[in-house]
């Protein structure tokens, strides 16, 4: 259990690509820190340089207050889950685990144990001998999250392991990683371009937007407070209602829908309301059992707003709808994109 | 043997997409291995104007006779020193090469040279290299001390086509190698990486494993390559000698026909490889069926 | 990459160098000895190139080696040619259409043509020689292009490389075909060709070469100068009879002779081998 | 016109010679053309031709050499004995024209010539002048004994090899038992029946004096160098001063030698006797093959005439090397000076004719020859490896032989 | 636009293998009705029944009336959508979309006016000329949409057409999907083993199981009264928490909770109530964000249940938390699974 420190990190991949030009990272120990963003903004290449895959341009990486810039990843005393779970194919569950220990020259009898007390948290005893081919994908992912837990190691590092799931065994096994990153108490940095997952993961959430951090905080903090148009758009789903002030005259107050500013609202905080400032023409209607998320589009034509609602009773496709907002509920940017602060 | 699951109907053209090799196949190669199989209870003279039934008498003398069983454990010899060493050799190139991503390129083009000479022309080649008196090779020898000479030592004119043989064959296998290394996932040597497995842990207990779907391929082909394509090889260096020191069994099977004149136990000798190669085609079809079903 | 050490890479370029000049060596000497007299070739090994290019090459492009039973090159390379495109083009549709009958058809005797086919794969017809050697006879094909290469097609090799890349394509392709309304054969031709791309660019380098490199059956089956093949004449060359060879000549023609498939396998380089992966799998 | 096939086995300058003689043929008349076409090395070239013939492709004439006459002359049938063609062409013929020494292996016991003499050699011993005379050697080795004498003398001078040999069934054993007057098999070297045996396991003198050759690879002096020919480089590249083979090498070596040489006769094994009895011959002659129109045998009947020309044959001669085949031939180059402007070169025919040939020296005449030298090579390759003595390999050519003899004896029977 | 008749089909594949006993379904015209149920229960069967890929072994499939089980795929006037897609990796996606047209010998300038027609409605008249393996993922769906809309059939035939896509794109793909077939008013046929893709797509949802019809309804009916624990468990995520009656005393009345009975109770029915009957151990706290979701475990220590709550206050992992339910809310089933109607 070792705290984490990214100091004026830059990485420039051959050929001169700049993707990270300088980040500045501190993770506590026993810290579960999700890194989220979209595709290609570097995540994974941060993850890379903390585990020793990938040399790291300029800056400094401390693992446990220890320099690792020019350690190898085995030195590093980390572990690591791949998206694809890089499962050494030929070899059975038990070897798979216990093939970090060999390499270390740990004694037969506690990689004995340890495989198996690995196994019977994870669930996999029954499996020890079968080969990663006759697991079915969840499976796959628990042999991924053993070999990692077995070598007890300083840091965990996941690069969206969970990617490869369906939705349900998704939901089902991020709990099952909480739950086990909350016992081990081990520091852990997780890399996900779902934010769903990472909500629901992070004890620190990390949004990351072209190699720069946009926002650090806890999660339920970027929820309700986002720092940027981006951070509002990525975070939260459906995603939040965006629309430019002057669009909607009612919803906020006159001063601030000035000069390109816009306004942003979750789907969540539109009430649907005949009086409310937002109308829209609604265009499909999708209903998700306990609530309804209600498409439409603003008279402008070209602003799409999606409600949603609770309750039994929801609009049809082709009706015009209104909704209001609570003043709290409004999040206002500058035409920077950045929160003007209230 | 399977077909795919979603497969079209149809009376007649199944019929007529396989007819032509149908054909071709029975003309030239089950009429002619049919006869093979007659002749091999024949006895006939060499211009084939008396023939004689003689039953399993062919079969009886080659079991008999201690150089056929020579030629077959030269043949076992060379064979694996061939496909040994041209997996090998382009085993380490093939590795290293794939270390260096971006140039590997540059070095495929230029290894890849040997595969376009032709068996005949290598055998030339390397004959050229190490003829005693003008072959570089010789010569080369010579100064190392060794007194090169593969007209008279067994041992020399047996590495000689092994080299031969083994040169040409190395472009082919390392275009498979470094095309199997390649093809294995980054993410795998990385996560060996995490493990604490070194370059060379990681190539025995990762890489070599997950290559063996391409060595197994790779010693099939080998092995028929060195039974039969190499005939050029031998006929244009050593011509089976000397002594018999290199009378590979297609050679001598040609040699017993064509030289020897002696057809019936020429076709028993074509009798016995083609039950050794039907064998092993056999064994090829159960191990590939079962790695694509898994 | 893992432990990027710069020593490391040294290391890694010698062995490659190194390995890539002795491959590369015999070449190398084969065309250094083709610029030399037969005289200095025969008294000391030259390393580096002499002046005699243009005679020597002028020489076998020209008139050959008649008497050495090689007549001039051109033609036995036009032979070659011939001989390889052919076996690579008949072996190729031949497999193509019977591939695709074996792997998306059922029907009667299915299996017997499985096997009848693949019994063949891996007997050349070295084993078989003298038998297959009649039959082309009483067929009356030798002396003819017909009797150099059609006997060579009688392989499965290329069969069973296209059944088992058949074996990869998504059952899903075929099925939304046959919603888009495409027969067995539009099939065959819109989808299932194209998309054996690679695999048919492996497949040519693989047959011209064997092709081109054939040398024991042209030996058999040409008795007529006019169907030579360049490998048999090199070979023929080399083996002079009661006399010394002419190195030098041989170098040439050898070189001449390594032209072609060395185009083939260099300009097709990429698809080559991407389509060996393919086919491989 | 019609054409009349010729396969033969003559590389290099000796092709060129035998192009030049079918251009000769195909100019002095216009009915016939005459097209040769090399078919590789003699095996190669006779065998080809068998394969031919099984295959109904034969062509009408094919070069054999002379190992493979009871072969021939087994498949009746096949071949068209050439006396009879001769005689019944419409042409003028002699049989008696050919040299005696040259026909008589070729001709049946009832006196039927089955096959041409074309090219007919014997081996002769070849001499680097320049090497023989800076070591000091003033006489050229007559017996083996001069020849260990003159290696020990070139060695002090600096030279290992001495001496190497093709060919070597044919020289070392064939040769060498006839020029000693001893047999190679049983049934007057098997021109009785096809019920013979190898004896030349039986030769002491064979035998102790091929171990002695074995024995002195050790310092250099003897090095062998491959079938056939494959040890001709050895000699004009000046490596070995001495070579023993056939004497149709002259044009090669002539035209490669960058020294002066020259040709003596084989050496005598003293052990043995002491004055030779005489050479066999070797090379090759042309057999006629059935299964062609009548009237183009008109055409090959004509072409041998054409090539037994006095003038055709001497020129072939004196170009070659190989001997003479008729006595006007032989006549003509005496005639023409040839002998005397080229020393030596009728040492061929001179050992052939050396004595009147015993059944020990007419020549050998044994079914499944190719293959019996391709096994007395092998044995003999087994002895320089030095993996036999000789009396082991000899031996062991004897057994395997005489195997192939039985097989022989088998299918002919 | 045609309606299509399922009557007494009945399906075994080569090898005696019964994989649809006998099953029953009506689809109306211009309705989306969407097939749903775990893996191997027999969706794609049943659907390539009806496109004409697989043999029917008994019964019959009527398509607008007329009979099909004999005819061949193209002769029946469907179009399909795979799960991969299966675009033909060789041709441009205008190839793609015309293939069919072109196989039918459709007159050139109407392909041309067909494709570009159906790629402005899918938004790919930029991507025409480029071949499937440079979309996205997302694009690569709508070219199979693409092409299936470019035939103007009688049925649209989908197979998990979304299952390739990310969790983000799914969503937003799910409602241009509805929204195309509400405005094509055509025929569909919707495979799926989401059940929230399930709920928001369909017209007519069925709930298929070991090749059955568990229930068929609207979507909101099948939510609101499931039919079976089977169905109860399917649909709606987090799942209905499904309770032993007899574990949890104070729930529901005596007399329901005998005999092996089950109580289901929805997640978001549960509403925190510190005298509620359901007592839990807290483990994990999911925070979605507008709500959170508590997993907890009933003191008899096996039983899993799952409160979705909204607010900020929620209980931590460890923490013992009480729920209530109204009657309203909870579902009874019986011994062997089916709901007690009440
Ligand atoms: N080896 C490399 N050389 C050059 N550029 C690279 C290399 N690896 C990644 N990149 C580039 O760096 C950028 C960041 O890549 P990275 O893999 O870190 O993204 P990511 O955030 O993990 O995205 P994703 O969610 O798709 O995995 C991308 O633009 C990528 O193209
Ligand atoms: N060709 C076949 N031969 C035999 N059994 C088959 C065949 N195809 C499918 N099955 C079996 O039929 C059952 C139903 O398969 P089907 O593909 O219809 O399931 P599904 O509901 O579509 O599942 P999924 O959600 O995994 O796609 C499965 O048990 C499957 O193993
Ligand atoms: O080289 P040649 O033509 O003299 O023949 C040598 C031997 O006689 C062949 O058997
Ligand atoms: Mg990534
Ligand atoms: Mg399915």
């Amino acid at each position: 259990m070792s705290d984490i420190q990214i100091e004026n990190v830059r990485k420039v991949y051959p050929g001169n690509v700049e993707v990270i030009p300088d980040l500045e990272l501190s993770i506590a120990a026993g810290e579960l820190c999700v890194l989220v963003g979209p595709s290609g903004c570097g995540k994974s290449t941060l993850l890379r340089m903390v585990a020793g895959l990938e040399p790291i341009t300029d800056g400094e990486i401390r693992i446990g207050g220890r320099r690792v810039n020019e350690l190898e990843p085995v030195e590093r005393d980390i572990s690591m889950v791949f998206q694809n779970y890089a499962l050494y194919p030929h070899m059975s569950v038990f070897d798979n685990m216990a093939y970090g220990l060999r390499n270390r020259g740990t004694a037969k009898p506690e990689i004995q144990r340890r495989v198996r007390e690995a196994a019977q948290v994870l669930g996999l005893e029954d499996f020890l001998q079968r080969k990663p081919r006759q697991l079915s994908g969840g499976q796959r992912q628990r042999v991924a999250m053993g070999r990692a837990i077995v070598r007890d190691p300083a840091a965990f590092l996941f690069d969206e392991p969970l990617s490869n799931l369906d939705a349900k065994l998704r939901v089902k096994t991020r709990v099952e990683i909480r739950d086990l990153q909350q016992r081990l108490k081990t520091t852990a940095l997780y890399v996900t371009h779902d934010q769903q997952e990472a909500m629901t993961l992070a004890d620190k959430l990390v949004v990351m937007n072209a190699g720069r951090i946009e926002q650090v905080g806890a999660p339920m903090e970027v929820y309700a407070r986002p720092a940027s148009l981006f951070v509002a758009g990525f975070i939260g789903s459906p995603p939040m209602n965006i629309i430019p002030a002057d669009r909607v005259p009612g919803l906020a107050a006159h001063d601030t829908a000035s000069a390109g500013m816009t306004i942003g609202v979750r789907p969540e905080a539109l009430i649907a309301d005949p009086a409310g400032p937002v109308e829209m023409t609604v265009r499909v209607v999708e209903r998700l059992g306990a609530t309804s998320n209600i498409h439409g589009m603003l008279p402008d034509g070209t602003t799409e707003v999606i409600a949603s609602v609770t309750g039994e009773t929801v609009p049809a496709p082709g009706d015009t709808a209104r909704f209001a907002a609570a003043k709290v509920d409004l999040h206002l940017f500058d035409a920077e994109g950045r929160r003007v602060s209230e | 043997m399977r077909a795919k699951r979603v497969t079209f109907r149809h009376r007649w053209l199944p019929y007529a997409l396989i007819a032509p090799q149908i054909i071709i196949t029975i003309i030239f190669f089950l009429w002619p291995a049919s006869q093979a199989i007659y002749q091999s209870v024949l006895r006939q003279d060499a211009f084939g104007l008396r023939t004689e039934f003689v039953g399993m008498a062919n079969f009886e003398r080659l079991f008999g006779d201690p150089l056929y069983l020579e030629s077959f454990w030269t043949t076992m010899a060379y064979s694996a020193m061939v496909a040994s060493s041209g997996m090998l050799i382009a085993l380490i190139l093939a590795i290293m090469a794939d270390r260096v991503i971006r140039t590997a390129t540059a070095y495929r083009t230029l290894l890849i040279w040997p595969y376009a000479v032709a068996p005949a022309v290598a055998g030339v080649l390397w004959w050229f290299l190490f003829n005693p008196t003008i072959g570089i090779a010789a010569y080369a020898m010579d100064m190392l001390g060794y007194d090169w000479n593969h007209y008279l030592d067994g041992g020399d004119a047996m590495a000689l086509i092994v080299i031969a043989a083994t040169w040409r064959q190395v472009s082919y296998n390392f275009l498979f190698f470094l095309a199997g290394l390649q093809a294995i996932p980054k993410s795998l040597t990385e996560a060996a990486a995490i493990d604490g497995a070194g370059p060379v842990k990681r190539f025995w207990s990762i890489q070599l494993p997950l290559l063996s779907p391409t060595v197994f391929f790779l010693i099939v082909v080998n092995v028929v390559y060195a039974f039969f394509e190499t005939f050029g090889v031998v006929h244009a260096t050593t011509s089976g000698g000397p002594g018999n020191a290199t009378n590979i069994l297609v050679y001598k099977v040609w040699r017993d026909a064509f030289e020897g004149l002696n057809l019936g136990s020429s076709a028993a000798q074509s009798v016995i490889l083609m039950v050794i190669v039907i064998a092993l085609t056999a064994i090829q079809f159960r191990y590939i069926e079962r790695r694509v079903e898994y | 990459m893992i432990e990027n050490r710069p020593i490391l890479n040294v290391v890694q370029h010698v062995i490659l160098i190194i390995g890539v000049t002795i491959f590369v060596f015999p070449i190398w000497l084969a065309f250094v000895a083709s610029t030399h007299t037969a005289r200095e070739v025969n008294s000391g090994i030259p390393l580096l190139p002499g002046d005699q290019l243009f005679e020597n090459y002028a020489q076998v492009l020209g008139e050959g080696l008649s008497n050495a039973g090689a007549p001039p090159i051109g033609l036995m390379l036009f032979n070659s040619f011939i001989m390889a495109l052919t076996i690579t083009f008949g072996k190729i549709a031949i497999s193509l259409l019977s591939a695709f009958a074996v792997v998306y058809f059922r029907f009667p005797f299915r299996i017997l043509a499985f096997w009848t086919i693949f019994v063949t794969l891996m007997l050349p017809v070295e084993v078989r020689i003298l038998p297959t050697y009649e039959v082309v006879a009483q067929l009356g094909m030798l002396n003819s292009y017909a009797g150099l290469s059609i006997p060579l097609i009688a392989s499965a090799t290329a069969t069973f490389l296209f059944r088992q890349f058949f074996m990869t394509i998504p059952e899903e392709l075929t099925e939304a075909a046959r919603v888009d309304g495409a027969g067995p054969m539009k099939f065959f031709r819109d989808i299932l060709v194209p998309l054996s791309r690679t695999n048919l660019a492996a497949l040519f380098v693989i047959l011209f070469i064997y092709g081109w490199n054939q040398y024991l059956w042209p030996l058999l089956v040409t008795t007529d100068e006019s169907y030579y093949t360049v490998v048999m004449g090199i070979q023929r060359m080399a083996n002079a009879g009661e006399e010394q060879p002419m190195w030098n000549l041989i170098m040439a023609t050898a070189i001449l002779a390594l032209l072609p498939p060395v185009a083939v396998i260099i300009g097709m380089q990429r698809l080559f081998v991407r389509g060996l992966v393919e086919v491989e799998k | 016109q019609t054409e009349i096939q010729l396969w033969h086995a003559m590389g290099g300058t000796l092709g060129e010679k035998v192009e030049e003689i079918a251009n000769g043929f195909n100019e002095s008349q216009d009915e016939f053309t005459v097209v040769p076409t090399y078919k590789g090395n003699y095996t190669e070239n006779m065998t080809a031709a068998i394969a031919a013939f099984r295959a109904g492709e034969q062509p009408h004439v094919v070069q054999v050499f002379e190992v493979g006459t009871a072969t021939m002359m087994a498949a009746k049938g096949a071949v068209r004995p050439v006396q009879g063609m001769m005689e019944g062409a419409n042409i003028e013929w002699d049989a008696d024209a050919y040299l005696p020494a040259v026909k008589s292996y070729y001709t049946t016991p009832e006196g039927d010539m089955l096959s041409l003499p074309f090219n007919s050699s014997t081996p002769v011993m070849w001499y680097n002048k320049d090497l023989l005379e800076s070591a000091g050697v003033t006489e050229v080795p007559g017996t083996w004994d001069e020849m260990f004498a003159a290696a020990e003398k070139l060695q002090a001078n600096g030279h290992d090899c001495a001496f190497s040999f093709g060919w070597q069934s044919w020289v070392m054993l064939e040769n060498y038992l006839a020029w000693h007057d001893q047999p190679v098999g049983s049934k007057e070297n098997g021109f009785a029946g096809f019920d013979t045996e190898f004896q030349f396991a039986e030769s002491g003198d064979l035998t102790s004096l091929l171990q002695r050759i074995a024995d002195s690879q050790e310092d250099g002096t003897f090095k062998y160098g491959g079938r056939r020919g494959d040890s001709l480089p050895l000699f004009v590249s000046g490596e070995c001063a001495m070579w023993m083979n056939s004497s149709a090498y002259y044009s090669g070596i002539k035209e490669q030698a960058e020294f002066a040489f020259g040709q003596a006769m084989l050496p005598v094994n003293t052990e043995a006797r002491d004055a030779a009895q005489n050479s066999i011959i070797g090379g090759a002659t042309l057999w006629v093959l059935e299964g062609h129109d009548e009237a183009d045998y008109q055409g090959v009947a004509e072409f041998f005439n054409y090539v037994s020309l006095p003038e055709v044959q001497a020129d072939w001669h004196q170009a070659t090397g190989y001997v003479p085949i008729t006595t006007a031939a032989y006549e003509l180059s005496q005639e023409q000076g040839f002998y005397e402007s080229n020393p030596g070169t009728d040492t061929a025919i001179k050992q052939l004719s050396l004595n009147e040939p015993t059944a020990n020296s007419k020549g050998v005449r044994f079914g499944n020859f190719v293959q019996v030298r391709d096994v007395i090579n092998e044995e003999l390759e087994a002895l320089w490896a030095g993996d036999k003595t000789a009396a082991e390999a000899l031996k062991a050519a004897q057994e395997r032989g005489n195997q192939l003899l039985r097989d022989f004896e088998a299918s002919n029977g």
